[in-house]
């Protein structure tokens, strides 16, 4: 299994850490006890993404796709960034190992959930259509056979 | 360049091959390439070193008979021989077998098919301070049961089991008694005649071997269905032409590792202990995932809460440190590792640890660098943790 | 001393190492140690390397993918998994196989395994001739047919066999079709897609790398259940820490094989051909025991009438020649070479049977040589024989 | 599977080859469907075996145990000839490889029909009770599993 060198530039230099004191949305997916856990904050102008951080516990993956989300989704329309896909966020990382496609979905649906927070906190009727980690069909484990990841001895 | 360490702390991984045993195989690849099945000259010298190789080994391990060695293609296929073969050829029609939950995938593996094939299988919790309790055995041993598994060292947690007190359990029940020692030989001592064990499970790439060479101890007379049929090679017991140069590198590196083993051994105890002390001390919210005394001399391995394992793996990576960790990310699986959720470590905390593991090229030194380099990593990803101080206290590490 | 030639004339039993494939391997051994199933720099390394020598030797062999590759400890493991594999996984109630009767045991024992695991298995006769025609196969055939097995080169006798159309005749009936080819790579022009199988085995210290090193190919979405279970690596169809060294030693000397082909395969069946000439020439009673024209370049096989194959083999080992024989004493069997037998020889010829192969080092001079001693020896046994002169007239030799 | 330098020996420069043309006892046992058939020839005086030859079709194993055979039973008794075991004989020659150890039935075998044969011819009993190899329990398969030999590629 192998990473791209963007995916290991965004791990070891991550972009735009931390919480916005003073967020407009604020979006938290994820589960410690599957490993991962996102949480993003917002700051909205004119119904575009005009500051995003994040805060993610997980793998290099996650880490790495939760940065390039926020600097994919800055400057965005709300539509533009609850449409984010996970495969939009995977091509422009370069690719990711087959066994990690499942932490771009971790980023998407923080990004999404921020949104959905600012939204409905002012009055508004939520955009994104859902997480894709909520969906009952979704399955992380659903990793082409020939592909799978190895364990380590 | 970051790169330019180049501190290998995961020795239960794989480990280099000893450069003395690249030149024992060495003459095996350039001259004495016959096969060993053949009845002209080079077939015969091939087939001496063979044998030579098998005695070699069996004298290491302390087998009656250089019979009793089967060579494989590595731990994972003697393991399979053991848990399938035993069985399969000495109660065709099913059984009970009794195995370790915390083993490795190698032995967990061939006992689901085993289910598959009409045996029932127990798969026996280590106690929470992370072994294997003999009354446990006994308590789980039936008259149907024909076989009962438990490693020897644990690859993960590094504790070890009573073997010999297992072995008595199980043979007084009237079963055989197979041990997964691939992380035990050239550890802590080793002789499958004291541990009393009919079969044990051995790796080339754990003892500074090469890759793809293994073997199985099968004491004699106990039955064995083979796993790979064919020419008959190895006593009809694994068929397919001896990896010659193999057995024979397998063979010098048992014995370089077991030779060494006193002084080794406390050598390498002691870089644990200091990497173990050095790590709770600098760090707070880590402790050591199990707590069982008996325990192999190379093996530290950590819980760090509110940390994801494969992300400090990757951080101490780019500084030049290999080390492995339980996370279900470097696992490709989504759960974290089996064994430490066997002795009842909490998934979020079974995705934050780490195994760290010695070895013959350890230096005081790469421990002192690793102390120095994995705190500020372990704060620095607790600082980009949206809940590490939820979780965990105010002062983040 | 007689000893001192050294002409090695058994190249299908087994070969030496090119000695560009021990320097291909030697950086795996000494510096790219790393699990190749590791995250970190040695690990990514070793796995770069492992998946380097799978793309090469999908190259090779015309593989759409590298991940249809599966390496193995070598042609046996490979035929095992085939064989139980695919049929296991695609029928696990039972359906038919066919396998041709003259396989390599590395098929037939697996084939006699899945009988008692259910499956019914046709053991096809070959045509006196020695091969196996489309026609017997298309008439085998069932509507429960899962798998057909039919070898390509004969590692006795040398016929080849016409692959492509059992391919074509298999999938019609919805069968799949595998073939060992552990004898034609390197020798005959080789192509997975233009024979169109949908598994294929490979065994390196046939084609000048170390034993213990072999590859299954398997077409993209041929079910396969795994013979050795565990950590999942190759895709979870084979696991066990991957033999690194062993698979870039195998890559290599696959390219090297296949690189010369065009020159080599010439050369070497004009040795042959001078071989078969001069025996036939000097002694009465001997003959070529296969007379299919598509055969393999390397391997001359004949019939010594009236005189046992291991007496042969040794005589001329004391002049430090090679060979082997299909004998019953070579076996440690009391029966002689089932090759031998399935294409209706006779068994009191079969016991007389001599395989001389040749490779990459033979030269003319070793053939002269061969010419040379080889008439003295089946005169002088013939002589010693009670039977030769009644059963095969009056003038022995 | 190894043989001895003594079996090389004798396998290489067998002792009395051939047939004595005068012969007073003749065995011959075998069958070259199994691959080996052995004819001993003797001479006999006072009951004693004063010459005797062999002609052997086999392998490695049965031409040494043949040789050695020869050379046993000269100067012997009728009755000590016929009680060489296939023990004594591969004993004689430093061992055999379990595989092979059938074949040392054929050189007593053929020892023990030669002196019934001069028996019978001259009126008398035959004294051997019978050959090994006809015995309906002889089982020459049955070679100790662990050390079975093995087949080359
Ligand atoms: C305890 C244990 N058993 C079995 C194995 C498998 O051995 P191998 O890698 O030689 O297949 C390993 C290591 O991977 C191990 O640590
Ligand atoms: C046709 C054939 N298949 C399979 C094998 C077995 O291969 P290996 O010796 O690598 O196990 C051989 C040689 O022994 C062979 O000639």
């Amino acid at each position: 299994m192998l990473y791209t060198d963007k995916v290991m530039d965004h791990f070891n230099n991550p972009r735009n850490v931390g919480v916005l004191d003073d967020a407009d949305g604020v979006g938290e997916v994820g589960n410690p006890v599957c490993g991962d856990m996102m949480k993003i904050s917002i700051k909205v102008a004119e119904d575009r993404i005009a500051d995003i951080r994040f805060q993610t516990l997980g793998c290099g993956a996650a880490i790495a796709t939760s940065s390039i989300v926020t600097e994919m989704a800055r400057e965005m329309t709300l539509e533009e960034a609850v449409a984010i896909t996970k495969k939009q966020v995977a091509d422009e990382l370069g690719g990711l190992p087959p066994a990690k496609m499942h932490c771009s979905v971790l980023a998407t649906d923080g990004l999404k959930a921020a949104v959905d927070d600012y939204l409905v906190k002012n009055g508004r009727e939520p955009i994104s259509g859902g997480l894709e980690h909520d969906d009952p069909n979704f399955d992380p484990h659903a990793v082409p056979h020939e592909e799978a990841c190895e364990t380590e001895g | 360049m970051e790169q330019e360490r180049d501190t290998y702390l995961d020795y239960a991984a794989t480990t280099p091959v000893d450069p003395r045993v690249i030149d024992a195989m060495l003459p095996s690849l350039r001259d004495v390439w016959g096969n060993p099945n053949s009845l002209y000259r080079r077939g015969r010298e091939a087939y001496t070193a063979l044998e030579e190789a098998r005695e070699r080994f069996a004298r290491v391990i302390g087998a009656e008979h250089p019979g009793e060695i089967i060579f494989t293609a590595g731990g994972t296929e003697a393991d399979n021989l053991a848990l399938l073969g035993i069985p399969l050829r000495s109660r065709p029609d099913g059984g009970h077998v009794i195995v370790s939950a915390f083993e490795h995938h190698a032995v967990l593996e061939p006992a689901h098919e085993l289910e598959k094939r009409g045996f029932d299988v127990t798969y026996l919790k280590p106690r929470p301070e992370g072994y294997i309790d003999p009354e446990d055995v006994r308590a789980a041993l039936r008259d149907d049961t024909v076989l009962v598994s438990v490693m020897h060292g644990n690859n993960e947690i590094g504790t070890v089991q009573p073997i010999a007190e297992i072995a008595a359990a199980a043979h007084e029940r009237g079963a055989y008694m197979h041990t997964d020692a691939a992380q035990t030989l050239g550890k802590i001592p080793f002789d499958v005649t004291a541990l009393g064990v009919d079969a044990a499970t051995f790796s080339g790439h754990k003892i500074y071997a090469p890759k793809g060479i293994g073997a199985l101890y099968l004491k004699r007379r106990t039955p064995l269905a083979p796993l790979i049929r064919g020419g008959g090679q190895e006593s009809k017991r694994r068929s397919g032409t001896q990896d010659v140069a193999g057995a024979i590198a397998f063979a010098t590196a048992a014995e370089l590792v077991t030779a060494d083993l006193d002084t080794e051994a406390p050598r390498l105890a002691a870089l644990r202990d200091r990497l173990i002390d050095g790590i709770t001390s600098a760090l707070e919210n880590t402790e050591v995932s199990a707590t069982h005394h008996e325990r192999l001399p190379n093996i530290a391995h950590l819980i760090i809460k509110g940390v994801e394992g494969e992300a400090m793996l990757l951080q101490l990576d780019a500084k030049g440190i290999a080390i492995s960790t339980g996370s279900a990310c470097s696992s490709g699986s989504l759960e974290p590792s089996h064994v430490l959720l066997s002795i009842g470590c909490p998934p979020e905390l079974a995705h934050g640890s780490i195994r760290v593991s010695v070895g013959r090229y350890t230096t005081e030194d790469d421990i002192e660098y690793f102390l120095e380099v994995f705190p500020p990593i372990v704060k620095r990803l607790r600082d980009m943790s949206p809940v590490y101080e939820k979780m965990f206290g105010s002062h983040a590490g």
